[in-house]
Parts: C-alpha cells; sequence; structure tokens
C-alpha cells in the first residue's frame, strides 16, 4: 500500500496556503515623509522643547503646601504599570531618573525644585527653611531644618540625620549614588579618604551646632551646592533606624507615603504617612489616599491597555513606559487620544564623538556632520513624533541655551553630501577612513547602516565595528580605544550647563565622561573662567555662547537626535505630567479624578 | 473420467458436519495485481477429528485459516464463499458475532510463540483475559482458570508461573502457553498454524501428546496446519493437501500417505526421508517453484511441475482446472485415471 | 522437511518459462534506491522545490542584476515617496509594486525579495555547513566509540552525555561574545564570515552528540556480525574493517540523520538570529526578519508573512526529501 | 531499581557538576565586568572596587565557584544581606534578593505553560497518530499526515506572532495571553494561557503524530496483536491494550526531550506571548551580566534534561517488562 503518495497534496496544500497568507491586507499608507507636511507632533515640536526656567526660590517660597493642579480631587487609589521593579529604595543607592523621580514618595532632601506653573521651577527649601547661607567664598554652606518636619513614627528628623545620610555614603555597602558631595568634602576617590560612620569617626567638616542646623565646609568653592542636595542620593536616612543593605528593601519614610508592601518585581503598595505636614512640603500634592504599583509588563501590553483605557485601566498611569513603536501610529494621528497624551523631549543630550586624538583634521570632522544622515536616523528611531533634530551641544532645558545650526542639519536633514565633498577636498584627506565603533543593539545596527550608506556617498570609508551590549562603554571610555567615532550621552544631574562642559570636556582619564579627548587650552580656560562667576544668569548666558565656539572652533562631535517621550495614561487621571527635568512623570501633581 | 462440477453454493448447509467450508475464495489487491491466496477451496471436518492440512508455504492453507476467524483486513482482502460452523455462517457474520466466537468457540494455536505472545503482560493476564471476556469471569476466576490452564499443559509450578512474562519461559512452555490460551474458554474448534514448527522434535511430539489428550479428553476437534508430513501421520485423523489455493487430494490419513494419487502429494512423499529407506536413496524433491499467485499457470496449477502430462494426454492439463472428485471419501484432482495413478505409485514405490 | 530447491532434471522439454517477468537484473542498491525515489512523486516535487532554492540562492547576484535591485541600499529612505513618516510602506501589502515585488522592509526600507533571496544564502550556507561538520564529527566520534569501545568507548558516551544535557540555546545566546572576541583582530571590521563561523561552530558544538550516539549503537550492533569477524579473521587492518566493512552499511543511517539535520539547522540558525545572537546586519537574514517582522506586525503583517511562508516552503520541502529519500532508501521503516 | 536509580543519580549529579563548572568559567570569559553595571554613572576606582567586592568577584574564580557549589547545600553567610538558606543559589547582582525564590516565582508560569502544552499535544498528537494508522491510506491518514508535516515545520514566533495578530488584534476573538495563578483562578489560569497552549501543541503535535503513527503500523503487524484479535478482543482493547503498548517506549523517549526543554524555558514562546517565565529570566539574567541567576537557569534546564533521561529510562523498564535495568 503506497504511503508516499498521501504526501502528494502536501505540497499543493502548502502552494495555497501560501498565496491567501502573502495578500492579507498589510501596510499602512500615511502622508509620505517626504513632502515634510507637518505632522500632529511636530506642530507641537516647538512647545515640546521650551526650557524649563529654573530660579532660586525665597524661604518664603519654601513653605508648603505644594501649588495643586487645576481641578485637584483628593483622596482614592491610583495604580501604575510598567516593565521593571524599582532597583534601589535606599535614597543613597539611587542614581537613575525613575529611581529619583519614585523616591519623591517618601523621602526628602534639604532642597528640591518646586513647579509654579508649566516650565516655571523654583529650587526652593524642602526639609530645609530655604536654599542654604553660602559664605566663605562658596566653600560654606549652612541649612537650617523646618520645624514640624517629622519621620513616619513621629520622631523628628534632627541635623544629626543630615549628617549621618551624608556620611554613610562613604561606607562599603553604598556604590551606585552620586559622588559629588562626597568628593567635595574630601577628595576625588571619596572612599579612600573616609570609611562611612558605622566606626563611630564622623566627617569633622560637616557640623551640627545643634539640633536643626548643619553647615557644611568644603574644600573648594561650589556654587551650587543647593542643587548637589537636591539630587536623591542626599535624600535624608534616620540614624536610629539606619539597616544598612537592608534599608535598601525597606526605606524608613519622612516624605507623603509609606511603602505598605512590596513583592519584588510584582507589586507594591504605598499608603499615607500620618506623620507628614503638608505645610512643611512645598513640592510634593500628595493626592491621592492610596499607590498600586505593578511590574513585568512589556511596553507593548501597557500601550494597549492605555489604548483600550478599560475598567481600572482608567486610574493607571505608566511612570516611563512610553507608547510602544508599534502603537505610535495609532495613537499619534487619532486625535481622541490627545487629552490622554503626554509629550516631551528629553533633558538628556546625546552625540557621536570624534576620537580627537586620531581625527585630527577639522575639516573631516565638519565634512561628516554635512553628511551626517540626521533624517534617515530620524526615520529608523520612528520618525519626527519620536525625535527631535539638534543641532547644538546642550540640551534645550538647559538653562541658558542658544539655539544655532552650523551644519544646515535642519534645511538639509537628508545630508548635504556636496559640502562634504567640498570640505573633503580641501581637507587632508579627500576619502579617510573612519573606525565606527557602536552598541550592537537592533536599532543601533540599522542606523548604522544609515550611517554607512550616507558617508560612503560623500566618500567617506566607513569601517563599522559593534561592540557587545556589556563591553560597549568600558570599550569606549577608554583613552586609546582605537576607535575614530562613537556614540555617547550625558544627562546634567541638575539643570545647568556647569554640569555639562566641565564633565563632558573636563579631565581625560580612562571611564571618565570626556571620550572626545577634547584637550584645547582655549576652551578649557573659558570652562574654568564661567565656573567661578559667582552670578547664575550671566554663567549660563556665558555657557550658551561657548556651546557655538565649541562648535565653530573645534567640532569635537556630532549632536544626535533628541528623543522625544509620548506616553498616555489613563482617562480618570489628572495633573499628569513628564517632568521636564527627569523625563519622568512626576508624581507630585499627579490625582485621580473619582 | 467426467470432471464433476461441484453444485453451485447451495443455500441451506451441506452436509451436517461441525465445520463446512465451501468454495472459499480469497484474494489480496496489491501494488502490483490482486493476488489470489484462495481459489475456490472447500473441505469438511467432522466433530472430534483432527484434519491435517498441507502444502508448501504459499499454498493458502493459513489463509485459509484466518479466514475463518474473519481476521483478514477487509480493506485489502475479499473473501467469497461460505463458512458453516455449526449452524453459523461465518463469512457473512458481524464483527460481534465474529468476536464472541473467537477465543471462545473457535480458538488458533500460532506458529512462533515468541512473537506470537504479547511481551508486555503476564502470562496469567493473557489467558485470563480471554476467560473473562467470554465467560464473564472475575479476576480472581480468571487467575485461577489460568492456573489451572497451565497446570494442564503441563507447565511446573503454575500457581508461581502464571505471573512471569512470556520471555521468562523457554519455546516448547511457550507454546504451552498458547495452547493453555487456545483451550482456556473450551472451544468446540482449535486451528493450530504449524504449532511445532518452531520446536525441536522432542518438544514437537510432547507438543502433538497434548493436542491428542486434550481432544479425547474434551472432544474438540483440531484443524492441524503443517508443512511436515510426519507430523500429520502422527496426529491427524484426515489430511487435505494444498497446492496454490486449492485442494489437490483429500481424505483419510491412511488412504492419501498409504495410497496417494495425486502426483504432487507423491512428490511431497518421495521428497521426505523414510525411517525404512536406505540412507545413499537420493531423495526426489518436486521439480520447479511454487507458482506465482499474481498470475497463476492455466489450468490444472501443478502441470508445470508434474511429470505425467503425456499420460493425461494432449494439453487436457494445461487448458482445465481439475476439480476435487470424487465428493466423498478419498479424493483427489488430476486426470490421470484411477488405474493410472495406482501403477505410477507403486511403480515409484519399489524405485525406494 | 521438503525444501522447494531448483534441480533441472532430464525431462525438461514441457516446462512453461516462469510466468512472472524477465529474467531479474542485478542492480546495484544506488541504483535501486534511484528506481524508487524517482517513482515517488512527493519525493520529486520536494527534489525540484529544493533544487529550486539551492539554484536561487547560487544565482542570487545574477537574479539581483535581472530584478535590478540589491538587499543593501535602503530605497525607502533614499526616496522619499516610499514611506510614511512612521517609516512604513505607503501602498498597502508592505508596500508591494510592480518596481518592489514582494513590498520595501519599514524603517531602513530594502527590498523585501532581495532579501529572502539573499537570505536563503545565508541560512543554507551556514546549515549546510554546520550539517557537514556535524556528521563528520558524528561519524568519527560514533565509530570509535563503538568499534574501539571499552575506556575510550565509555569516556566518549560521558562527554556526549554531558553535552546533551546542556540547554543550547541559552549556552549559545550567553556565550556567543566569548567566541567573537575571541576571533576578532581589534582594527579591521568585523568580517562577515566571523559570525558565521562562530555560529557554525557553536551548532555543531551542540549537534554532533545526537549523530554520533545513533552510529555508536549501530556500530555496536555491527561489530558483532560474522562478516565483521571473517575480516577480521583474514588480517584485515582496523581501518580497512572501518571504511571497507563497517563504513558502507552505516551510509543509510547517516543519510537519514542528514537529511533530518538540514532543516532542522535552518531552522535554528533562523532561531538565534530571531533571537539576536545570528547574523548582524548588513548581512540578508531570514531569522532577523522575523525579528523586525515581530516589531512592526500590527501596522505591516505583509512583511512578516514572507520570510514566514518562505521558510515554511523551504523546511516543508526538505522535510519532504527527507522522507522520500529515507524511504527510498530503506523501505522497510514505514513512516 | 533502587540500585539503578541510586547509580543514574550519581551518574546525573556529576553531569550537572560539569555543566555549572563549565558555566561558572565561561562567564569569566564574556568581555565587561558585571560589577561595572552595579556602580552608579559615574564610577570612581575605589568605588567599582568596592562594588566588586560587594558581589564576591574580587575572589579567585575557583573560590567563587567553591563557594557557590557549597552554598547550594549547606546555605551561606553574605555580608551585609545575612544568611542565604540551604538551596542558596546566591543573591541575584541586579536587585539583590536571592536567586533561589525568584526562580520559585518564575518556575509556575513555565510549569503551567509546559504541562499544559504537554496535555494538548500528548492527546492530539498520539490520538491522530492512532487514527491515522487505523485509516492508513484514507483521506483521515493523509489529512493528518499533510498537518503534521506542515506543523513540524513552522515556527513559533512565525504562527505565534500571527495568532496575536489574527485572533487578539484584529479578530478580538481571545484575550492577550497572561498568567494567572491556578490557585486564585483556574478558569482565568486556562484562558490565559490557552493560545501559547496550542500554539506550542501544533508544534511538538507534529512529531507525535508522525511518531505514533509509524510506530503503531508496526506494532498492528506484530504477531501478538493477531493473536489478541484471535482470542476475540474487541477491536478497542486490542489497539489501546496490544498496539499502543508497544509505541509507549518511543514516545516516551521524544516527550522526555521535549518536556525536558520546555521545563528549561520556552525563550520564544514566552518572549512572543510576554510570559514572565524562566526562559524570560534566563534572558534577562545574560543581557544583565547576573552570574547567580545566570548559574540558576542554566542549571534548571540541565537538571531537567538529565533527572528526565532517568525517568525515561526507568520508565522503559516500566513499558516493556524485557528490559532489565543494567
Amino acid at each position: 500500500m503506497s504511503i508516499r503518495k498521501r504526501s502528494t497534496v502536501a505540497v499543493l496544500a502548502v502552494g495555497v496556503l501560501a498565496l491567501t497568507g502573502a495578500c492579507a491586507k498589510g501596510g499602512s499608507g500615511g502622508t509620505p515623509a517626504g513632502d515634510a507636511k507637518p505632522s500632529a507632533a511636530s506642530t507641537n515640536g516647538p512647545s515640546v522643547n521650551t526650557a524649563p526656567k529654573i530660579t532660586i526660590g525665597t524661604a518664603d517660597d519654601s513653605k508648603g503646601p505644594a501649588i495643586a493642579p487645576e481641578g485637584v480631587v483628593k483622596g482614592g487609589t491610583i495604580n501604575q504599570i510598567g516593565r521593571d521593579d524599582l532597583a534601589h529604595l535606599d535614597p543613597g543607592r539611587i542614581y537613575s531618573n525613575v529611581e529619583s523621580n519614585f523616591a519623591l514618595l517618601y523621602a526628602r532632601q534639604l532642597t528640591g525644585y518646586k513647579r509654579i506653573a508649566k516650565n516655571d521651577y523654583k529650587l526652593v527649601g524642602d526639609l530645609a527653611t530655604d536654599t542654604g547661607e553660602v559664605s566663605d567664598g562658596g566653600k560654606t554652606w549652612k541649612f537650617t531644618l523646618k520645624d514640624g518636619v517629622k519621620w513616619q513614627d513621629g520622631t523628628p528628623v534632627t541635623s544629626a540625620d543630615v549628617k549621618w545620610s551624608i556620611e554613610r555614603l562613604f561606607a562599603d555597602y553604598s556604590t551606585e549614588g552620586a559622588p559629588y558631595v562626597q568628593q567635595w568634602l574630601t577628595e576625588e576617590d571619596y572612599k579612600k579618604a573616609y570609611k562611612g560612620p558605622y566606626d563611630g569617626k564622623g566627617l569633622d567638616n560637616l557640623e551640627t551646632p545643634d539640633d536643626k542646623t548643619i553647615v557644611f565646609k568644603f574644600k573648594e568653592p561650589h556654587a551650587d551646592a543647593n542643587y548637589a542636595l537636591a539630587m536623591t542620593t542626599y535624600g535624608i536616612v534616620p540614624k536610629a533606624k539606619d539597616t544598612k543593605e537592608k534599608y535598601d528593601k525597606e526605606p524608613f519614610s519622612n516624605g507623603p507615603y509609606i511603602i505598605a508592601n512590596h513583592v519584588t518585581d510584582k507589586s507594591m503598595e504605598l499608603e499615607r504617612n500620618p506623620h507628614w505636614d503638608p505645610a512643611t512640603d512645598p513640592i510634593r500634592g500628595a493626592y491621592p489616599d492610596k499607590w498600586h504599583l505593578e511590574f513585568g509588563f512589556q511596553a507593548l501590553q501597557v500601550t494597549d491597555r492605555f489604548i483600550a483605557d478599560a475598567g481600572d485601566d482608567k486610574k493607571t498611569f505608566s511612570f516611563y513606559t512610553s507608547v510602544a513603536p508599534e502603537r505610535l501610529q495609532q495613537v499619534l494621528s487619532d486625535p481622541t487620544f490627545k487629552p490622554r497624551l503626554m509629550t516631551q523631549a528629553s533633558p538628556y543630550t546625546s552625540y557621536f564623538y570624534f576620537n580627537l586624538d586620531r581625527v585630527k583634521d577639522i575639516k573631516i570632522r565638519q565634512a561628516i556632520n554635512y553628511a551626517w544622515p540626521t533624517k534617515q536616523t530620524q526615520q529608523i528611531a520612528g520618525g519626527p513624533s519620536s525625535s527631535v533634530i539638534s543641532t547644538s551641544i546642550l540640551n534645550p532645558t538647559v538653562s541658558g541655551f542658544q539655539d544655532y545650526d552650523l551644519f544646515n542639519k535642519k534645511t538639509k536633514p537628508e545630508g548635504d553630501i556636496e559640502k562634504a565633498k567640498e570640505l573633503l577636498a580641501q581637507s587632508s584627506n579627500p576619502n579617510p577612513t573612519i573606525v565606527y565603533a557602536y552598541n550592537q543593539t537592533p536599532t543601533q545596527e540599522r542606523i548604522t547602516v544609515a550611517i554607512k550608506t550616507a558617508l560612503e556617498k560623500a566618500g567617506i570609508k566607513v569601517v563599522a565595528k559593534p561592540l557587545n551590549t556589556k563591553t560597549w562603554y568600558d570599550s569606549v571610555t577608554k583613552v586609546d580605544n582605537g576607535f575614530d567615532l562613537y556614540w555617547g550621552g550625558w544627562g546634567a544631574d541638575w539643570p545647568t550647563a556647569a554640569t555639562v562642559f566641565p564633565v563632558i570636556f573636563g579631565p581625560v582619564t580612562d571611564g571618565a565622561q570626556n571620550i572626545s579627548h577634547l584637550k584645547d587650552p582655549a576652551i578649557q580656560a573659558e570652562i574654568k573662567r564661567i565656573q567661578g562667576l559667582s552670578d547664575a544668569e550671566e554663567a549660563n548666558k556665558a555657557w550658551g555662547a561657548l556651546d557655538k565656539t565649541i562648535m565653530e572652533t573645534v567640532t569635537p562631535l556630532v549632536p544626535d537626535l533628541n528623543d522625544i517621550a509620548n506616553s498616555l495614561h489613563g482617562s480618570l487621571i489628572g495633573g499628569a505630567e513628564i517632568d521636564p527635568i527627569s523625563w519622568v512623570v512626576t508624581p507630585n501633581t499627579i490625582f485621580v479624578k473619582q | 473420467m467426467t470432471a464433476v462440477t461441484l453444485t453451485e453454493t447451495g443455500p441451506g448447509r451441506r452436509g451436517d458436519s461441525f465445520l463446512s467450508v465451501q468454495d472459499l475464495h480469497v484474494s489480496f489487491s496489491t501494488e502490483d495485481g490482486t493476488v489470489k491466496a484462495v481459489d475456490g477451496l472447500s473441505f469438511e471436518v467432522e466433530k472430534g477429528t483432527t484434519l491435517g492440512i498441507v502444502g508448501e508455504s504459499g499454498s493458502g492453507k493459513s489463509v485459509t485459516n484466518l479466514a475463518i476467524l474473519g481476521l483478514h483486513n477487509t480493506e485489502h482482502a475479499e473473501i467469497g464463499g461460505e463458512i458453516w460452523f455449526e449452524d453459523q455462517e461465518l463469512v457473512g457474520a458481524s464483527r460481534t458475532t465474529l468476536e464472541r466466537l473467537r477465543g471462545n468457540q473457535i480458538a488458533m494455536i500460532f506458529q512462533d510463540p515468541l512473537t506470537a505472545l504479547s511481551p508486555f503482560h503476564t502470562v496469567g493476564r493473557q489467558i485470563g483475559e480471554v476467560y473473562r471476556k467470554h465467560k464473564g469471569a472475575s479476576k480472581r476466576e480468571a487467575r485461577d482458570r489460568a492456573i489451572e490452564m497451565l497446570d494442564r499443559v503441563g507447565i511446573p509450578n503454575a500457581r508461581v508461573r502464571v505471573d512471569d512474562y512470556p520471555h521468562h519461559f523457554s519455546g516448547g512452555m511457550r507454546q504451552r502457553v498458547m495452547i493453555a490460551m487456545a483451550l482456556v474458554c473450551d472451544p468446540s474448534l482449535v486451528i493450530a498454524d504449524e504449532p511445532t514448527t518452531a520446536l525441536d522434535v522432542t518438544v514437537q511430539a510432547q507438543i502433538l501428546d497434548l493436542l491428542k489428550d486434550l481432544q479425547d479428553q474434551m472432544g474438540t476437534s483440531i484443524i492441524l496446519i503443517t508443512h511436515d508430513l510426519g507430523v500429520v501421520a502422527q496426529a491427524a485423523h484426515n489430511v487435505l493437501v494444498m497446492y496454490a489455493g486449492r485442494a489437490v487430494e483429500r481424505g483419510t490419513v491412511r488412504e492419501v500417505l498409504g495410497a496417494p494419487r495425486h502426483p504432487y502429494t507423491w512428490g511431497l512423499l518421495s521428497s521426505a526421508p523414510r525411517l525404512g529407506s536406505s540412507v545413499d536413496v537420493p531423495l526426489k524433491p518436486v521439480r520447479g517453484t511454487p507458482p506465482s499467485l499474481l498470475n497463476p499457470p492455466s489450468g490444472c496449477r501443478f502441470h508445470p511441475r508434474c511429470d505425467y502430462l503425456k499420460q493425461v494426454g494432449p494439453d487436457l492439463c494445461s487448458t482445465e482446472q481439475p476439480e476435487l472428485s470424487p465428493e466423498t471419501g478419498h479424493a483427489d484432482a488430476c486426470y490421470l485415471t484411477l488405474k493410472q495413478k495406482q501403477e505410477i505409485y507403486t511403480e515409484l514405490m519399489e524405485g525406494r | 522437511m521438503t525444501i522447494p530447491s531448483e534441480t533441472t532434471s532430464e525431462p525438461a522439454a514441457a516446462i512453461a518459462p516462469v510466468a512472472s517477468g524477465g529474467a531479474p537484473v542485478g542492480r546495484s542498491p544506488g541504483q535501486l534506491m534511484w528506481r524508487r525515489f524517482r517513482r515517488d512523486p512527493t519525493g520529486m516535487i520536494s527534489a525540484v522545490i529544493v533544487l529550486f532554492f539551492i539554484l536561487v540562492a547560487v544565482a542570487a547576484p545574477l537574479i539581483s542584476m535581472l530584478y535590478g535591485k540589491d538587499p543593501y541600499t535602503t530605497y525607502g529612505q533614499d526616496r522619499p515617496d516610499l514611506l510614511n513618516e512612521f517609516g512604513f510602506p505607503l501602498l498597502p501589502n508592505g508596500g508591494i509594486s510592480s518596481e518592489f515585488w514582494f513590498g520595501i522592509e519599514p524603517g531602513l526600507g530594502r527590498d523585501v525579495f532581495m532579501q529572502l533571496v539573499y537570505g536563503i544564502r545565508t541560512s543554507l550556507l551556514i546549515a549546510l555547513a554546520a550539517t557537514i561538520a556535524t556528521t563528520l564529527i558524528g561519524i568519527v566520534v560514533g565509530i570509535v566509540a563503538g568499534y574501539v569501545g571499552g575506556r575510550t568507548d565509555y569516556f566518549i558516551g560521558r562527554v556526549i552525555d554531558v553535552l546533551l544535557s546542556f540547554p543550547s540555546t541559552l549556552f549559545i545566546i550567553a556565550f556567543m561574545p566569548v567566541l567573537e572576541n575571541l576571533m576578532v583582530k581589534p582594527d579591521e571590521e568585523t568580517p562577515v564570515w566571523l559570525r558565521a563561523t562562530a555560529l557554525i561552530i557553536f551548532l555543531t558544538v551542540f549537534g554532533w552528540a545526537g549523530l554520533a550516539r545513533l552510529l555508536r549503537g549501530n556500530v555496536l550492533s555491527l561489530r558483532e556480525r560474522e562478516f565483521v569477524e571473517a575480516a577480521k579473521v583474514t588480517g584485515a587492518s582496523p581501518a580497512r574493517i572501518v571504511f571497507k566493512e563497517l563504513l558502507p552499511n552505516l551510509w543509510t543511517p547517516i543519510l537519514i540523520q542528514s537529511t533530518l539535520l538540514l532543516p532542522a539547522l535552518v531552522t535554528s540558525e533562523a532561531a538565534l538570529s530571531f533571537l539576536g545572537v545570528g547574523m548582524i546586519e548588513p548581512t540578508p537574514d531570514w531569522g532577523r526578519m522575523f525579528l523586525r517582522g515581530t516589531e512592526v506586525y500590527t501596522d505591516d503583517i505583509t512583511y512578516l508573512m514572507f520570510p514566514g511562508i518562505a521558510l515554511l516552503i523551504f523546511v516543508v520541502a526538505f522535510n519532504l526529501l527527507g522522507d522520500s529519500v529515507r524511504d527510498a532508501f530503506d523501505p522497510k521503516i514505514r513512516r | 531499581m533502587l540500585r539503578f536509580l541510586t547509580r543514574r543519580s550519581l551518574g546525573a549529579a556529576f553531569i550537572l557538576l560539569i555543566v555549572a563548572a563549565v558555566t561558572f568559567f565561561l562567564f569569566f570569559a564574556v568581555p565587561g565586568d558585571p560589577a561595572r553595571l552595579a556602580c552608579g554613572k559615574v564610577c570612581p576606582p575605589e568605588t567599582l572596587a568596592q562594588a566588586r567586592h560587594n558581589l564576591g568577584l574580587d575572589q579567585p574564580i575557583f573560590v567563587q565557584f567553591v563557594e557557590w557549589f557549597f552554598g547550594i547545600f549547606a546555605g551561606r553567610e553574605y555580608e551585609g544581606l545575612g544568611h542565604c538558606p540551604a538551596p542558596c543559589l546566591g543573591y541575584s547582582f541586579v536587585n539583590r534578593e536571592p536567586v533561589f525564590s525568584t526562580i520559585v516565582d518564575r518556575l509556575p508560569v513555565t510549569i503551567s505553560l509546559t504541562i499544559g502544552s504537554a496535555i494538548i499535544f500528548l492527546i492530539f498528537g498520539v490520538g491522530t497518530g492512532i487514527i491515522a494508522a487505523l485509516k492508513q491510506g484514507k483521506p483521515l491518514d493523509k489529512i493528518a499526515s499533510i498537518s503534521s508535516l506542515i506543523g513540524a515545520s513552522v515556527q513559533i514566533y512565525f504562527i505565534g506572532t500571527l495568532a496575536m495578530y489574527f485572533l487578539v488584534f484584529q479578530w478580538q476573538v481571545i484575550e492577550r495571553p497572561r498568567y494567572v495563578p491556578i490557585t486564585e483562578d483556574p478558569i482565568g489560569w486556562a484562558y490565559g494561557l490557552m493560545l501559547p497552549w496550542v500554539v506550542l501543541a501544533i508544534i511538538f503535535t507534529a512529531n507525535y503524530t508522525r511518531m505514533t503513527r509509524s510506530t503503531m503500523v508496526e506494532q498492528l503487524g506484530e504477531d501478538y496483536v493477531r493473536t489478541a484479535r484471535a482470542k476475540g478482543m474487541s477491536a478497542r482493547t486490542v489497539v489501546l491494550r496490544f498496539a499502543l503498548r508497544g509505541t509507549l517506549t518511543p514516545i516516551a523517549t521524544i516527550f522526555g526531550i521535549d518536556l525536558a526543554g520546555l521545563i528549561g524555558g520556552a525563550i520564544i514562546t514566552e518572549t512572543t506571548f510576554s510570559l514572565q517565565g524562566i526562559g524570560r529570566l534566563s534572558i534577562q539574567s545574560v543581557n544583565n551580566s547576573d552570574l547567580p541567576m545566570l548559574m540558576a537557569t542554566v542549571l534548571l534546564a540541565a537538571a531537567a534534561i538529565v533527572v528526565l533521561n532517568v525517568i525515561v529510562d526507568a520508565l522503559y523498564a516500566v513499558i516493556d517488562p524485557r528490559v532489565r535495568l543494567s
């Protein structure tokens, strides 16, 4: 009995399946990118990018309660869904923007940013009565604690707690936090200088004359110490309740909420802290009664739940999950989502740095800037609605930013090949070879293809070096890394250019941030000069001007695109806004409509 | 020598014999055409007697008996003719009636005990399940019955061995288990398909004696299929010689072995060594090879291998198919006259 | 006990010729296999499809020349009228048009038809190389273990056990960088073949154990057979025994296993690329097309259909061919 | 049987030790320093050294392995994180949670995925195989062979994504798959995992149909099956008690391998349906250079393979009494 005949039909069946499958409706029309019709996203482009005005607030501004958003409703339970659980809850071990933003709910610092109105912020005293008194030419900072600031068990917050919180950052278990105040109090490699307070020895240049006052005595003048102390790393921890490593799991709250329970990677509940007094807190609104957070959801899952907006999802938002790329087109072209859509450009900056030790000829660097396939890379990253073309070193959100377009990236985003060829002709090597190293993710792989095609059109040979996602950062930050061009990003820890230029053009050592190895004496002198200026306004204006001079005289980098975060929230969520400084949805103004 | 035409299959039963096979046709459809394995076979079995069916392999012996039990796969096999068992017609019988019959009234013993028993079940279970199925016995009763049957067929300390698996038994023992399994429901007919071929001579004798004793005790009639004349001589009452799907000679053991009338039977006998004959007389096997059943030879199927075509006359054998005659008693299917048959046979005998 | 043996006797005059067919003609197993294979329609059809795929892979540059496009140029980006602002093809059905027969890739805008054609090359090359390597190692180790026996057999047996206990996919994902790092030379560009060799090495390392164990079993049983002992008795050297006696008997299981192995390796290569450890841009690769497809399927399902259907037909054809070869080679094994 | 089990489990333990050792030492050959991830954006050398010490990476690799190994049996003392109880697989580099509890937390998802799909593909696979064998050559046999052929050639990430696209998004026939613990809501559990089960089953069913069909056809030709029919057993008993019994051995072999693969974490399925199982956990451990988690997931997968091998071998003896446990 011939069994073989039976499978003749198999081949035909497969053929039929192929025909039906291929002509299923796919592709999706929409406006051709070419004719640059301003799409929904780009119209609100400019407002997305206005710099938040940050000024220093007075003692009066430091008084609570926080300014409420219109239509605010108190009470109810607010839900949050996202992918990752919070890796650290101990303020001293927090450095990422997501964890810092979340820490606002249970940890307070000496100073903080008070929201006056959209894009209008003031640095005010949080636990401190004001933003501190500076003396001794910027070396000594004195803060006085407000009355009525208490821990969740009712005990008052004392200056001893503040001193302890700073000293414990030197202990061996705490390695993740920011290093600034510790370095200013001791030396660059602060962990060598002091081993933490647990053996009874404290820092002598950190004085507590009485329960309410704390005095910092730095080795050198630091005009923006009050900004630095607003960082979550310097959140205050109770001396009596410090459980060292375990504190990272169960922090003791002096903020509006207490962490009721936490199942790692699954869920977390927060309840009100009875001893938190709104009158002492100018920053946090704390309108909902309860918080319920859930983790483990991919971007696509979160987006679909917000699109559906069913049942409890109406009272749900997500701290940092932006609309999944697959849904961007659907969400942005449908006006009904507008009231539930938050859009905010990234405060962080990213560049394609040249290795100035290897790419010595400025003409070549400028030619590459002209030939850069900005539009193509923008298209790969999801089109004009998910990233904005940037032409400067400073991010528009940094105070003192001045806009300029030296290499007409905005007028010819697809790359000006003729201008590039012209420059290359005048340069020392008309068709140079560039070793371009990139972090090997699927998107970066595709962007590399676009860069290679564009630069090769201008006669520049590109040698692409994929680096494993884990080793990419280490190998790029080595001084003699053997590459000519590589991606690098930096986020200002507080919104002044003082934390940008001195860092990305600072000392050139392995692991440091100055990966373009810019050692131009004139530029470094100018940076030193501006750092010394005491008046903030004047300093910011000078930083803005320096931005343009660096790009004109050195062109150490090609500015990368600025990502735009588009994220949705439930229809019954009010006061939801992506904080322009931390680029995460702020918990201070959010509330649940009944 | 008139060709006796058999009456067409009459409506009612023919003869009062215990089992009557009438004009049985069994053919299989294969890729290369239809194989006519059994082409018009008729025979009878009397109650309590043993019928030996003899023939070369491929002569349709086993196919016939599988047809009796209706074990052929109906998709590929067409079965014609009638089989009457007591007063039940089997070819047309429904599946359920056949199932109720098999193992209960008609049982079968297979040739190779090594593969015929399930390796996965204990001997007791395999015997017991027949008893439970047909007699509705409980597990306990079935097990006792199995032990009793194992004793009967001569397996030592049956109470222990009942829980052993087939591979724990030797070839002979396994055949005894087969027999125990066949006879557990006291069937009235047992079909033994070459039960002793796979065994050595000493065990073969024991098995045949066992069958004989059981027949005497329970009166079961037996169909013994074999290609070994010695076995037939020793165990059977009547003999049926088959060749290429048809019966060529039938009669009692004494008639067929004593005074065979069909050239093929002569051939069979002359190719079997005789105890008495002298050692250096060469055995004379039958010339040629068994015919292909795809397109069997015309006329008498044996004519290509028969030495006596001349005596019958010009090409009668190769055109007309001889029928088994006479109706009852010692019959054969050959155009040679009775006298010619006796002369040739006696001449053959002197030669030995 | 009459054994119907064939003897010629004098009065043979009237013997009719043996009724069935002409005298049997002697044929080598190869010819027999080919005759059975030719008579099997499915086998032939699948062989044609497989040949078609191989032909397309070999003639890819020719097709690219005739079709006028190549898999590397990003058409969608160079010409503004192809992709909309979100990077998806403007025309429906994934941008299928007379110019781009299978449409264009969302984002980079490369031609899907050419990606598929060159994709066959990548998958087939890697899978073929890995199959050959796996089969060779499998044969050598299998025979050595089976034939030599004793301590080496025990040792090889344990190595096989350990190898089969590794979770291979997870292992490849975790340790691909290790192999890559060993082979990369800092200055020049990472060559395409580097990633391919790494893949082949990993696929082979985890592939040979199964075949080796199977062949060891076969060799163990063959070793006991009389004809091998006979060869030994005649003083044949072990090498002669292995090549002249054992190997010819192993061709059937070897061929059967390799026809099974090839489609399996094609799918695992695609799976590894899907998981991001396979071939990297810009080498066209089906697995990576799948990865991209699953990212954009909600907006452009057609892009996912092409690699899906292509791989399905490719693997079905191979499986069918494997079935027919197995059947032709060893009809006793009823699938 | 006992002697067999002890001898084989010793062998299994030995294999697991080798797998663990190879994974452990190979981990340190992967470029990149895991400590770097546990240090902030700006990471001065001393802090990096501190981070490396906290993760125990500053000790020689061999010492780390020995400590890790004994940790499993005797538990381990961690500086600052306290005692990690007996089956201590260490603390994850990422969230400093005991790895063992994370594995225990994620295992139910993978187990549910495994059990659900296994039931489906066993029943349908073997079932269709039997029917195809009984109805050999008939149209039903043809359909079964075609579907099993296509099923065996289809890829999870293709058919899974298609199922998601058509069933979940386009026609909204079924909700997006998610995991609901069976203890809380059994119906929700089944409903949530139905789609992944079916998709997984489609691929595996194909193998079982082909395997059962070919072995069953062989078994039906066996003498003892004919004897069974000759004994008057009903067709159903003949197939299920006799013929099927013979096909169990090859089915057990491939079932052991498939089950081990599924327990080790169906990486692609869990990614396609975004289920937080062991598969996803293993990928995360690779991406985050999380050594303890990687060791745990690799060990779990290897243990599943090895244990199931022993079980399958023991099963052979149960299925076929002729097999003696050598």
